[in-house]
């Protein structure tokens, strides 16, 4: 199931049923981690007091990732897991990363925010707003240069359009007519400040534009219409002609973890929470003939995944203390002298 | 006498200077409405509404920059940083204009701004979101830079940052946000720019700051029942630094260690190491021992993140060795 | 003459002789002083080899200070000795400044590329390409709150279009509604790269759009021009409008003094160089009426002018040694420690 | 043997490596058809092509940004910075992402990429284009720092920089570029992360890096006129550091000065004198002397400037007093 989306080739979307159940898989996979991965929480077996949740912005995710293949690369923001799953990302190593395993993707190290893994052409999450951005412009360099039409695509959230090196890279993609998608996805929020408290000029693709990029806006409730959006300005890239994206959702949930949102009201919560891509989903392939039992066997088969991802992460250790001077350098190189070795040096006098 | 953590004295802080002096107003991510990532601006956009209380964009260059210009024209600003991790993107804007603007504009005029931001381990943040930076301050002539251990000093420090001309970095510590102690705010603490000696003893002197004074407090403590007797100074202001108080403690004692959470090379325990050695040579039994963070960047692993940087044992045990 | 600048308010720009002949002056102060500068080298006396001058620009510079009024505010960039002459800076300082003499704007520490005045709102020349940007949005936080319809006005080149953090700026203005102008002189060039090598929107003014702001470009060869579009931006901004306006002009000469081109044809450069702004203006002078010779006796009185300035600048001493550790902070802290007393400190040790 | 400059020696490592390796790729402000600002990179546009030379706009934070893309991407780019005082711009770039990667992802993955800029006094380049900021690289750790004092090493550093599988900063110094000595290219020159010892002597040890070498190697000169016999050793790498060889001359001689350009406190020069103080103790006859930039901005006053950071007569007047 983890493959479809790699396989995913770049051809017109076809709108039938089965398609949209892929569609429809991914995101619930998505909706289903995201739900439980609070729970290593409860377990005490979370590393990290921050977490993010993508719960509302499924679509992005899954819409842009299945107009992906083979070879991409991506960087994404702190609120990635999505992305990465939807990308192919085995569950149990996430978990056990975001738990901060050394069975996870980066041995424990990373957590959440630092997840990646070079297979999957995941160049990394990024916790600092914006930071992951430059990235896709070397890689799209690299791309360009091998001339397999690679892409490679920025992940990041609206808060990311207040940076300025998001326009940095921008103008040098479109100077250099690199492969290169940026994906804005807008969440409506940055941690408590929507964006009309964030930004003036609400027509985010309109910026791209000005530097020379195909620059689109797609509502995110429709995944198959984020696909197709996507599709677009991914063909684009493909051939040299470095696109953006804005896909309109809402962030269900708070910031992270220990945010309730005190900043917007419970209305306009449960307004925001009506754009839900999954359940939106849902019902059209109720619409046109699935059964809904046939939908909650799916379901059920994804909980269990996603339990069997969070036993895994509970059962996996801690990294070696060891292990802390490790990877600093290059496997070649030295470790870093420890603190304690050093001073041992400076109190062993005779 | 109240009982106050680190977190209400600093909003204390800005509460007092606010209605004190109407310049002043705060400008960061989330500063408003929000209350700040860490709660300490909480309910002062209530009280001083949002003309006061800037949310900003996500723009960390430009926020600097903006309360550079705006200190230049008449206001004082308290920018703020949500995590001192992210000064390295504003550190053109700290470094090459708010730290010589002065200067090269030939002393006309000054950049009175204050930076807060917060950095250190102790949530299990990760790479970008624990480290300790100060270091990059104290090597960029013109800013000044204060690290408040205390309740007190958290309210005093960033009182006393707000009426210097200069622009002042003011870094709180993550972990103390929460620290609560007996405090009397109108009481006078050291002056800005000194030294505070924590406890005094006759077998070593540990010079540290911010959330280090509290480890090596605990550690000499667990010294005292052994027998061994430490001095613990807590600079308050890396810059001005206050030498006179670390010397004329050296001398008396001999011995000295210095203790930092940032990375140990290149870093501020190498800065006092230096300066104790230099100018103290000929009262030190021993060389000055550094206490620092691992030249390595913290994992979010919780195990891997507090045995980055220095743990009260660590500090107990050197001291130990030191002083046998 | 230096004060017409400042005496200027923002009523409708009147196309008469003799406004003409004003902003016809200011620019040939400009041009000659640009002129003239080169000597402080010839003769030994500049401080500092990164010397850049404005020459073609020199309708940015009058036009858009010709709408400045007292109390507004300015930042620019390294290629800032029009803009600051155009707002009144005295010559005899600005060329002492530039020959790192002690009777300099600055007493010899900024040079040519930190210049300032407070008295005449100029914050700062700066090195740093787009480092002087973001310093306007705080003074226009400032004059908002004083309520008096200040206006400051960040001045560039082309090059800082491609600095992430004039988004940023751009992007506060906006949001906060502020008496903010951010004025583009686009010279064509960075350094050796032109434009269309640097960016691929070219329209530049789209971008500030796009922020929300009131974006124009305007042609630089006729000065009454650049005012009549500075003076509309312009009065947005007093009115809590952010503005942006872009001047296409032509870098006559080399980035610096020792770039002599090569990466540019002649052919190109004779063609730019045709759009003179200063010849312009004369041109437009003699056919509504003004004698050559009176225009003749004009120039020859600014000659004087930047004649006398050089003079002033040579005969100028260097900064006192002593002066050195001076204004690192405020006039009541204490001085930086030389290096030489810690070291004797150091070896005083019996 | 050739006599070859600096800037030469430069490019030519950069042209051998290019022509070897097409994943090496030169990527920054006017680096293609001007040629570098200080001409290091003229002709190679000729030679390689504009997709191996990237004229890039001015953006420095996605300058290096791009170049880590790239490397990750299996490239090996050649980032240019003009001026090492643009750094701050990239800070977050260079120390939360470049220098953070294999470490963040668990060792999945380097960023083999070099950045090429230069710093330093000499040109009157003002407060913003003459400092030396290399402390905040050597307070980094994941950042490979080399800075080159000779034409050999300007050659064999960079070509060692780029066979790095981290990101190396690589520091010209502004006034060496003119530098012209007799070199084999060809010949071995101590390894990547070794010290070399370019004088030697018995009565001190200056331990330096880049331009100060040359000044050193001239105090020595003058040092030895007065019967004084320095050694001089040139880091060349200040990560890796070679302290080893540090360590062995000032046991064996007990007396060290160590000089950097950059400004004295918590630079780089704090972190040799705390680190000599620390291992060296008990062979020290003397405390190390510390002789480093003031704490102050760079001045354009070309009087100003040249009395800001070291020069030979107060090294040499120092050893004098040092050894006296
Ligand atoms: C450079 C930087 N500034 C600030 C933060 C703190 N921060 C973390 S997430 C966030 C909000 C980001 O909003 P957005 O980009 O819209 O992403 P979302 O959280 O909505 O997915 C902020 C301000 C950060 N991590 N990095
Ligand atoms: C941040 C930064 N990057 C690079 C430079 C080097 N530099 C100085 S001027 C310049 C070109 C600037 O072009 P533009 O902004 O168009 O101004 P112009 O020189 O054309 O007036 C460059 C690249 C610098 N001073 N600052
Ligand atoms: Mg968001
Ligand atoms: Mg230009």
């Amino acid at each position: 199931m983890t493959q479809t989306a790699l396989r995913a080739t770049s051809g017109p979307a076809p709108r039938h049923n089965s398609d949209l159940r892929e569609l429809y898989t991914q995101m619930r996979r998505v909706r289903t981690f995201e739900e439980r991965v609070g729970e290593l929480f409860v377990r005490g077996q979370s590393a990290g007091s921050m977490l993010h949740l993508s719960i509302g912005e499924e679509s992005a995710a899954v819409g842009v990732c299945a107009t992906m293949r083979q070879g991409d690369t991506f960087t994404t923001h702190h609120r990635g897991h999505g992305i990465f799953l939807a990308r192919g990302a085995d569950p149990n190593r996430m978990m056990a990363e975001i738990g901060g395993k050394e069975t996870g993707y980066c041995h424990g190290k990373g957590g959440s925010m630092h997840i990646a893994d070079m297979g999957l052409g995941h160049l990394g999450a990024n916790a600092i707003v914006g930071g992951g951005i430059p990235a896709v412009v070397g890689a799209g360099l690299a791309s360009k240069r091998a001339g397999k039409g690679d892409v490679s695509v920025a992940f990041f959230g609206d808060g990311a359009m207040q940076q300025g090196i998001l326009y940095e890279s921008m103008n040098m993609a479109a100077l250099w007519d690199l492969p290169v998608l940026f994906v804005c996805i807008n969440n409506q929020y940055g941690m408590g400040t929507h964006i009309d408290q964030a930004t003036k000029g609400r027509e985010l693709h309109l910026r791209a534009r000005a530097f020379g990029l195909q620059g689109e806006t797609v509502d995110g409730l429709d995944v198959t219409e984020v696909r197709e959006a996507a599709q677009e300005v991914m063909d684009g890239a493909r051939t040299g002609q470095p696109g953006f994206l804005a896909v309109e959702c809402y962030r269900f949930f708070g910031h992270a973890r220990m945010d309730k949102s005190p900043y917007r009201k419970d209305e306009d919560e449960a307004l925001g929470r009506q754009k839900d891509p999954v359940l939106h989903a849902r019902a059209a392939l109720i619409e046109s003939g699935t059964e809904a039992g046939d939908l909650d066997a799916l379901d059920r088969g994804i909980e269990a995944e996603m339990d069997q991802a969070i036993d895994f992460a509970v059962a996996s250790g801690e990294p070696p203390l060891a292990s802390m001077f490790r990877d600093v350098y290059g496997p070649d190189e030295p470790e870093p002298e420890p603190v304690r070795t050093r001073i041992d040096r400076v109190l062993a006098r005779e | 006498m109240v009982q106050m953590t680190y977190r209400d004295a600093l909003r204390q802080a800005l509460r007092d200077a606010m209605t004190e002096d109407d310049r002043v107003l705060v400008i960061g991510e989330e500063v408003g409405r929000y209350g700040g990532a860490y709660g300490v601006t909480k309910g002062l956009i209530e009280e001083f509404g949002p003309d006061r209380l800037l949310d900003t964009p996500i723009s960390e260059p430009a926020i600097v920059g903006a309360a550079v210009g705006a200190a230049m024209a008449g206001l004082k600003p308290v920018a703020e940083l949500m995590y001192v991790d992210f000064i390295g993107m504003t550190m053109d804007q700290l470094g090459n204009q708010a730290a010589k603007i002065r200067y090269m504009f030939g002393g006309q005029i000054g950049v009175p701004m204050v930076l807060r931001t917060q950095g250190g381990t102790g949530r299990s943040a990760g790479a970008q979101h624990s480290q300790s930076l100060e270091a990059y301050v104290l090597h960029t002539p013109g800013l000044r830079l204060a690290m408040p251990a205390t309740v007190a000093d958290a309210y005093h420090l960033l009182r006393g940052a707000l009426r210097q001309p200069d622009p002042v970095v003011f870094i709180e510590h993550k972990a103390l946000y929460t620290l609560k102690e007996e405090v009397d705010l109108s009481s006078p603490v050291p002056d800005w720019g000194k030294a505070a000696i924590r406890r005094r003893g006759d077998d070593l002197v540990i010079v540290t700051y911010s959330r280090q004074v509290h480890n090596a407090l605990k550690a000499a403590q667990d010294l005292s029942e052994r027998g061994i007797e430490a001095t613990v100074i807590d600079l308050r202001t890396l810059n001005p630094l206050d030498f006179d108080t670390v010397r004329t403690e050296v001398e008396r004692v001999g011995r000295a260690m210095v203790v930092s959470e940032g990375v140990m090379t290149a870093g501020v325990a190498a800065e006092l190491s230096a300066r104790i050695h230099e100018e103290c040579f000929d009262f030190l039994h021993d060389p000055v021992v550094r206490v620092a963070g691992e030249d390595i960047p913290i994992s979010v692993s919780v195990a891997l993140e507090a045995a980055s940087v220095p743990t009260p044992a660590l500090l107990r045990e050197t001291a130990e060795r030191l002083v046998a």
